[in-house]
């Protein structure tokens, strides 16, 4: 049974809420009633019940299975977190209520930034950025505004082929031109090219570590040091913590700003594509430069500093302004701080060592049969980089193989990134998955890898043939965008 | 370690496996300077569930929700009833942990309630096509800024003194290194009609313009016919960007769409999700078809699979990040996924009929508090049109005025003191917004605090 | 993918706890310490998820689609019952809790009982039961305890052939003599033959109503009327209350005892076959007899009566004792006061209408390619009862039918009830379907009759094709059980 | 309304394919005098969401949950913690919103965790087969009467003093008018080891004894070892039944199989369930494999699918009222499906290692506070052996002063004169239950309560 569209279901007459009766007023509307009909469908509880299960039922979701997509840190959602971001002194909390009434709120966002700070051995985070390119953009600015502040104004910013899209992104969003750097052979920062490339108009180099190959920069503490020495800062995007939380501090090798995905490294739910949390640690250079709004602690009391003209602090006193409406996302932050909380210290450090090892396993029980373009220079990180070399003559694509691991029960692995790799597939597990899991994945993405060399190439030509939809047309998607629904003609309305 | 599947004696095997002698070869790119030798001192260690449980609680405790008691407090949030089955709905693992729908063939879940959701907004805002949504509605507002700038081509932006005084710091901040110019306006405190001067705004346009913003339900809860401005914004090739922060509105008053807005943005919290102190919240984004591919922010859009089944696929994304990289529209990389499913699903429950219904009894609602507080002597009631939010002023300062009424256990309001602290003339303000969750006894207890107050 | 059973993935040493470590204490278990293995399979938190995850999915339910199963009342099960179940001041109290701690439940199982008596216009009810059939058990024994009380010893219990198979087990139980009491040729009790029997030795008439054709027994008050005469007593079974709720109050026909399903009437959850709740409510004749405990409102307080010898109250001096070792279900109770205040009196009324309408539409619009045993005899109440003389000589039994229905998406109605009919079909909608819904399983319906007629008989042969599993082998489940996992043999075990 | 899809417009269309004049036409077999015209009067009708749930916890928050404060109750429900991801998954449709599994094809999720539920069932209870879960502890000891009568062809139970007092009754009220004989032991006050008088019990068992029934560990709190009672009724040709009421203990302690008994049958509320003021609880039912075929109740079987694929079907029914209707093993039509869920999800968390953690944690706070209370002056400990639950004599009456430590906030235990009215010797005795939940907090606020009462 395929699911209609709930305009293809609902009707204008249908609810399924009841209300109490409007009690009759002189109206204050001003003349400005909305008459014409909005064009809402509606129903009762039921059928939307009813349609919204049967919607989540084509979706796969870590909860049905591994889901390695590289990049993106898809581990195990504990459902205590959502319990607790749940809780009415929480979720049912506003954000301009006066502070005395938020204590616990303020304090709880105040842990949360004390962890982060000591798991980087930063100096000060900023917590209001919404997601991951979010934080960036607040890095970069902060790092902008310091320089502005010295009358310093420089107009470059280096990024490594192997950074993330959104980092050219967010530089460019600054104002900043962007240059690339290039990798080496192993696959890392070529720290010679960064060096030659440094100069008085570098405002700052923007790198993730580990990198998007799943590789560790070794260089990291010689880049950092260059850099500085340039006058310039360094931005980290710290979308792969997951892989060093608790085993190495971004703040010890000398970054200057980093911005840590919630919704990766802590593990709050991906929900489909948000909300994500993305907020920014700060070296003692930059965090003068920090965004509003920030929690401090005085006098046993948590102050939410959110007005510059108001409570300029000098700590805070070259603040770069307000990123978004209010506090930034305080339901991400419980389930953060659930999960920071049940790991410790030491089970943060077992999270690195497991997302690791996880990652390894797989490269060393495929590189045989796949290609591992950087296999020989010694183990990754959190996530296992192929290239599609050993598909090459076999007809059969990155994207085909992802397509083909659906009919297998799997979701694909991140495809074609990073840039640096030719036909990538990018293999992350996470530190969740047992090993029976990883065993799973490995018989299938060898059968899958033997096949194609077999020469079996109708499994892959027009797979998935076992998912609900067959592969979708994505070009005539683009070409003429149907954005919205409308009601179907009359003719074909009468079916 | 609950979360961990790993058993010593797996690690064990598949080091072996790996062909690595201990845990830190793996990590041996890693500078000697850089590595822990163990877990980060001074933190604590790794915390049973029921204690976690217990130590969320007590922060929670310390907190004062708004279903605790009588509750006014609006100003860009809002306290509605979510009916259970919408959090019910989003648990679902398939929805909540689930990614971002790269892989279509397995992501229709997802996929098809973006479409219904981009279809519920574009309605709601009566425009043609909205996206898939953005962090909130204040970085949908800035967004709309930079989309003006590429649809006319210009650099100078106008917004209006009643919108809210967050959206325009976001506005500033991400603008400050940029060679946009925002020229903000100071809210007017017009009797009757707080907070634009519309016809001040209509004066200011000209030739290098590229869009007037203007909130309606304003800040101060007022409510504005915008044709005049749409009129004269289009007649100096401008667009109007119009804010929406509480769309309950959109079920009573007529939609920014209709009054020749160009580009609409909202905060959507109020359909489907909660306070949450601030966040996540949901930008709404909706324009006219023909500024379609100026778009900021994912897009679902319809398409045929092979065997020509209707189905869904992100569309338009050569204007992202991931592939434009440093000449994308934007740099942003995810949405509110999760917030919009609730949106839908509120919105499906509520149902044209529903909402309308809800809008109504809103604004009777809020008639009936600002009737009665206007009948206290000494505070003015400043609006004559409004939806669910009106401003008075008090004959005290409003921010300590709010904190003792909080101590008498009545959340009564935002003090327009503590959003605009320079403004000496705003300081006696209060902006009280009225939802179907105010009952005759929270109305009671309001009046009675704020006599008490001001006697 | 399959997902193997718990203890095919577990192990010993695996755990998705984690607790407090253990204080050092001499040990007082008096040397009666487990020492063998118990056998327990444990898993991380993130498999336990996926784990159920999968299994949930080889399910069919209620929030998927129609689930016409006849006399069982499958309808909506709204949310906000399972959230007030789970609010902590009715979750988590103690049964045993001091009366003073526990006043608002009280006072919640006090006005579901007074709701509950006003519908069915009876003096008392008992809420203790916690299913159905203990509620039947209930009525009975408080028959039986009245009748002994006034020494008149009583052996039979007549029950129509359309009644629940669980009203002769009842009856047996309570140590009765069962007999039965044909239906005549409009699916009705035979009046006549049971006025024709009634007599000194017969305690009790137990009758469904509506009953399990889906029709009212028209004769009820006559019925009643001549038990009553006769000395014995009218037990009702009020699993179909659904048709009537609103409409018509059983007291109101001269019953004496009848339960009431909260999980079908009042929409609490089935749960995969439980937890039900089975209040019974009685006439002014077995009030007194009813079992213990039982909720009293005195001095604006709310008493739990739970000792006979501690609080003999004179409404209740004769009760039979206890049949359960608490209070009954008070989760449930919670569920079915908030979809009882949801409705109110208007809207339960309006089940009982929208009920009985989406039954006679399913029997109205199937009834010329169907076979319909009473259709002509009038309007069915909430259930359309079909037999399969319209399958004769396609080959195609009721079971082939009923499994074909599952490849079209829908879960079959109930198969083989009631008895009086030959290959019955009893399908009952319920209230909470929409009429699109309705015509989208007409269809099937429809499609599939005239697929049988038409000697499609493939389609039915080895239905289902399209379900998680094939049709199951029961014979061999019963011949050779086998109720609990066991290790595999050394054998099998090294894969 | 909003659980009602069907429009007025749909009631009419319907009515028309019906060939009915209207709705009451379709009731025209109800006798004239028994149709209500309209809805029943002096009743409310029908109410938003937002109002139902607003009263609903208006009368829920008149009740001190145990999770507010010091909590020590006890005899037959426990509070422990169960992990958040439990009722996560409880709560999907496909669990909570299915039916029993009628159709195995579409129902191997209910039918793969019965099975899996049976395993841990008779695992933990160390016997050979399970069934799929009774309503309750109480109804499963009853059933297991019954079952001993199939089984010996005799009809004599001994109840043993120590067993839950409700859970005697219940049998007894089951036995009222069928020729069964029971007899109830009364409770013994044996210094160290109160409730059982197993000598005494040994020596009633005779020719006619069907079974013999004991709980271990017992209603006082103590544990026995009860292999020469096994022993002893085996002698007779009669069966042991055991009951176990807080099944966590057999993380700990040897399992009633392990000592010989025959049924073994328990309330398997601690795991996986809430208190829920009684119910729903899930009643645990193992026995032998040579009883397998006399086993009351619902039983999931493993078989085959027509394509030899691995399934599980409800088998053995030819036992039940469906199709023996009078001759049927038992009335019983439901069972404790989603209790047994939750039993079988927290059991597959806690696995081996966790369940004897919990256990040990049970226990050891346990001795805690026995050790700490025993010190109160007045305050005597009845038990040398326990688990996590002991029974102490007071110097003054233990009802009222559970009602004082109720005021003090301290929900301190259960009474003996609760649950043994007519025992005046038993007035001053008070069962105290200690599990994982209790902190050490409150159990100073335990013993301060406690020393102030008794001083």
């Amino acid at each position: 049974l395929e699911e209609p569209l709930l305009f293809e279901k609902g009707s204008p007459d249908r609810c399924g809420v009841d209300l109490p009766p409007v009690p009759a007023v002189a109206s204050r509307l001003g003349g400005l009633d909305r008459h014409r009909p909005i064009g809402l469908a509606g129903l009762a509880e039921g059928e939307v019940v009813r349609h919204f299960t049967r919607l989540s039922r084509q979706n796969y979701a870590i909860d049905m299975g591994i889901f390695p997509l590289g990049s993106c840190t898809m581990k195990h959602n504990p459902r205590l977190n959502e319990k607790m971001a749940r809780l009415p002194g929480f979720g049912d909390i506003h954000p301009l209520q006066p502070q005395d009434t938020v204590q616990g709120a303020l304090e709880l966002i105040h842990r949360l930034a004390d962890w982060l700070c000591k798991l980087t051995n930063m100096p000060a985070v900023s917590m209001s950025p919404k997601a991951g390119a979010h934080g960036e953009l607040c890095g970069m600015l902060a790092i902008r505004a310091a320089q502005e502040a010295k009358g310093d104004a420089r107009s470059v910013v280096l990024v490594p082929e192997s950074a993330h899209g959104t980092n050219p992104a967010t530089a460019a969003f600054c104002g900043y031109r962007v240059e690339d750097i290039p990798a080496n052979a192993a696959g890392r920062v070529d720290l010679a090219a960064l060096k030659a490339r440094l100069g008085p108009d570098v405002a700052a180099v923007m790198i993730t570590n580990p990198n998007t190959c799943g590789l560790f920069e070794p260089d990291m503490i010689d880049i950092c040091a260059a850099v500085h020495a340039a006058g310039a800062f360094v931005y980290c995007d710290g979308a792969n913590f997951n892989a060093i939380v608790g085993k190495v501090r971004p703040g010890d090798l000398g970054i200057d700003a980093m911005h840590i995905n919630l919704h990766k490294t802590f593990s709050t739910p991906h929900g489909g594509g948000g909300p994500g949390s993305g907020p920014v640690v700060f070296s003692a250079a930059l965090a003068p430069f920090a965004p509003l709004p920030f929690v401090e602690h005085q006098h046993g009391r948590f102050e939410l500093i959110e007005e510059e003209q108001a409570h300029a602090s000098a700590a805070h006193d070259h603040s770069f302004g307000r990123m978004v409406a209010f506090h930034g996302q305080m339901g991400m932050y419980v389930r953060a701080l659930a999960y920071i909380m049940s790991h410790g210290a030491d089970g943060l450090r077992q999270v690195a060592e497991d997302a690791v090892l996880n990652a390894n396993y797989i490269l060393a029980r495929c590189k045989d049969v796949m290609s591992a373009p950087f296999g020989d220079s010694g183990p990754c990180m959190h996530e296992a980089l192929f290239s599609d070399d050993f598909l090459e003559g076999t007809g059969v694509s990155t994207l085909d193989f992802a397509k083909a691991m659906i009919d297998e029960g799997f979701h694909p692995m991140t495809m074609y990134f990073p840039l640096v790799v030719h036909g990538a597939m990018l293999i992350e597990p996470t530190e969740t998955e047992s090993r029976a899991n990883l065993d799973q994945l490995i018989e299938v993405l060898r059968g899958l890898a033997l096949a194609a060399k077999a020469g079996d190439s109708a499994r892959f030509a027009a797979a998935p043939y076992h998912a609900p939809r067959a592969r979708l047309d994505e070009t005539l998607a683009a070409r003429k965008p149907v954005l919205s629904w409308r009601e179907p003609a009359p003719a074909a309305a009468a079916e | 370690m609950r979360y961990l599947p790993l058993t010593p004696d797996d690690r064990r095997d598949m080091l072996r496996v790996i062909g690595a002698s201990d845990i830190d070869a793996l990590f041996r790119d890693v500078p000697e300077a850089a590595r822990l030798p163990g877990p980060i001192a001074g933190l604590p260690h790794h915390m049973p569930e029921m204690l976690v449980e217990r130590e969320l609680g007590a922060l929670a405790a310390k907190n004062v929700p708004a279903g605790a008691g009588p509750f006014f407090v609006g100003c860009g949030a809002y306290k509605h009833h979510v009916p259970a089955s919408v959090d019910h709905l989003i648990q679902r693992g398939e929805f909540l942990t689930s990614y971002t729908p790269y892989q279509p063939e397995i992501a229709q879940g997802t996929l098809q309630y973006l479409f219904e959701f981009q279809t519920q907004v574009a309605r709601l805002l009566a425009m043609e096509v909205a996206n898939a949504s953005m962090y909130d509605g204040s970085t949908a507002m800035t967004e709309a800024l930079f989309m003006g700038r590429r649809v006319t081509r210009r650099k100078k932006y106008l917004l209006s003194g009643g919108t809210h005084p967050h959206y325009v710091s976001v506005a500033e901040t991400l603008t400050r290194f940029t060679d946009d110019e925002v020229v903000s306006f100071e809210p007017a405190l017009t009797p009757g009609a707080p907070g634009d001067d519309l016809a001040a705004l209509i004066e200011a346009i000209d030739g290098e313009t590229a869009a007037v913003v203007v909130q309606n339900p304003n800040l101060f809860g007022h409510v504005a016919d915008l044709s005049e401005l749409a009129a004269a914004a289009h007649a100096k090739g401008a667009l109007l960007i119009a804010v929406v922060t509480e769309v309950v509105s959109l079920g009573a008053i007529r939609a920014p769409g209709e009054m020749g807005a160009d580009i609409v943005v909202g905060e959507g919290q109020s359909i489907g999700n909660g306070l949450n102190f601030g966040g996540p919240y949901l930008g709404l984004f909706a324009t006219r078809e023909k500024y379609m591919r100026q778009m900021p922010g994912r897009l679902c859009g319809e398409t045929v699979d092979a065997n020509g089944k209707r189905g869904f696929v992100l569309t338009l994304s050569t204007r992202e990040q991931h592939i434009r990289r440093e000449k994308a529209t934007s740099n942003i990389c995810t949405n509110s996924g999760l917030c919009a499913l609730a949106f839908t699903i509120h919105m499906s429950l509520l149902g044209e009929k529903g909402l309308r219904h809800l809008a109504e009894l809103n604004h009777a609602r809020a008639v009936q508090v600002a009737e009665r507080l206007a009948a206290i002597p000494g505070v003015s009631l400043m609006n004559d049109h409004f939806f669910n939010e009106f401003t008075v002023m008090l004959p005290i300062s409003g921010r300590p005025a709010l904190r003792a009424m909080a101590e008498m256990g009545v959340l009564g309001g935002v003090s327009l003191g503590r959003l605009y602290p320079a403004r000496a003339d705003l300081d006696h303000g209060m902006v009280i917004a009225v939802t179907e969750t105010v009952s005759d006894d929270d109305i009671d207890k309001l009046d009675k605090a704020l006599r008490e107050l001001v006697k």
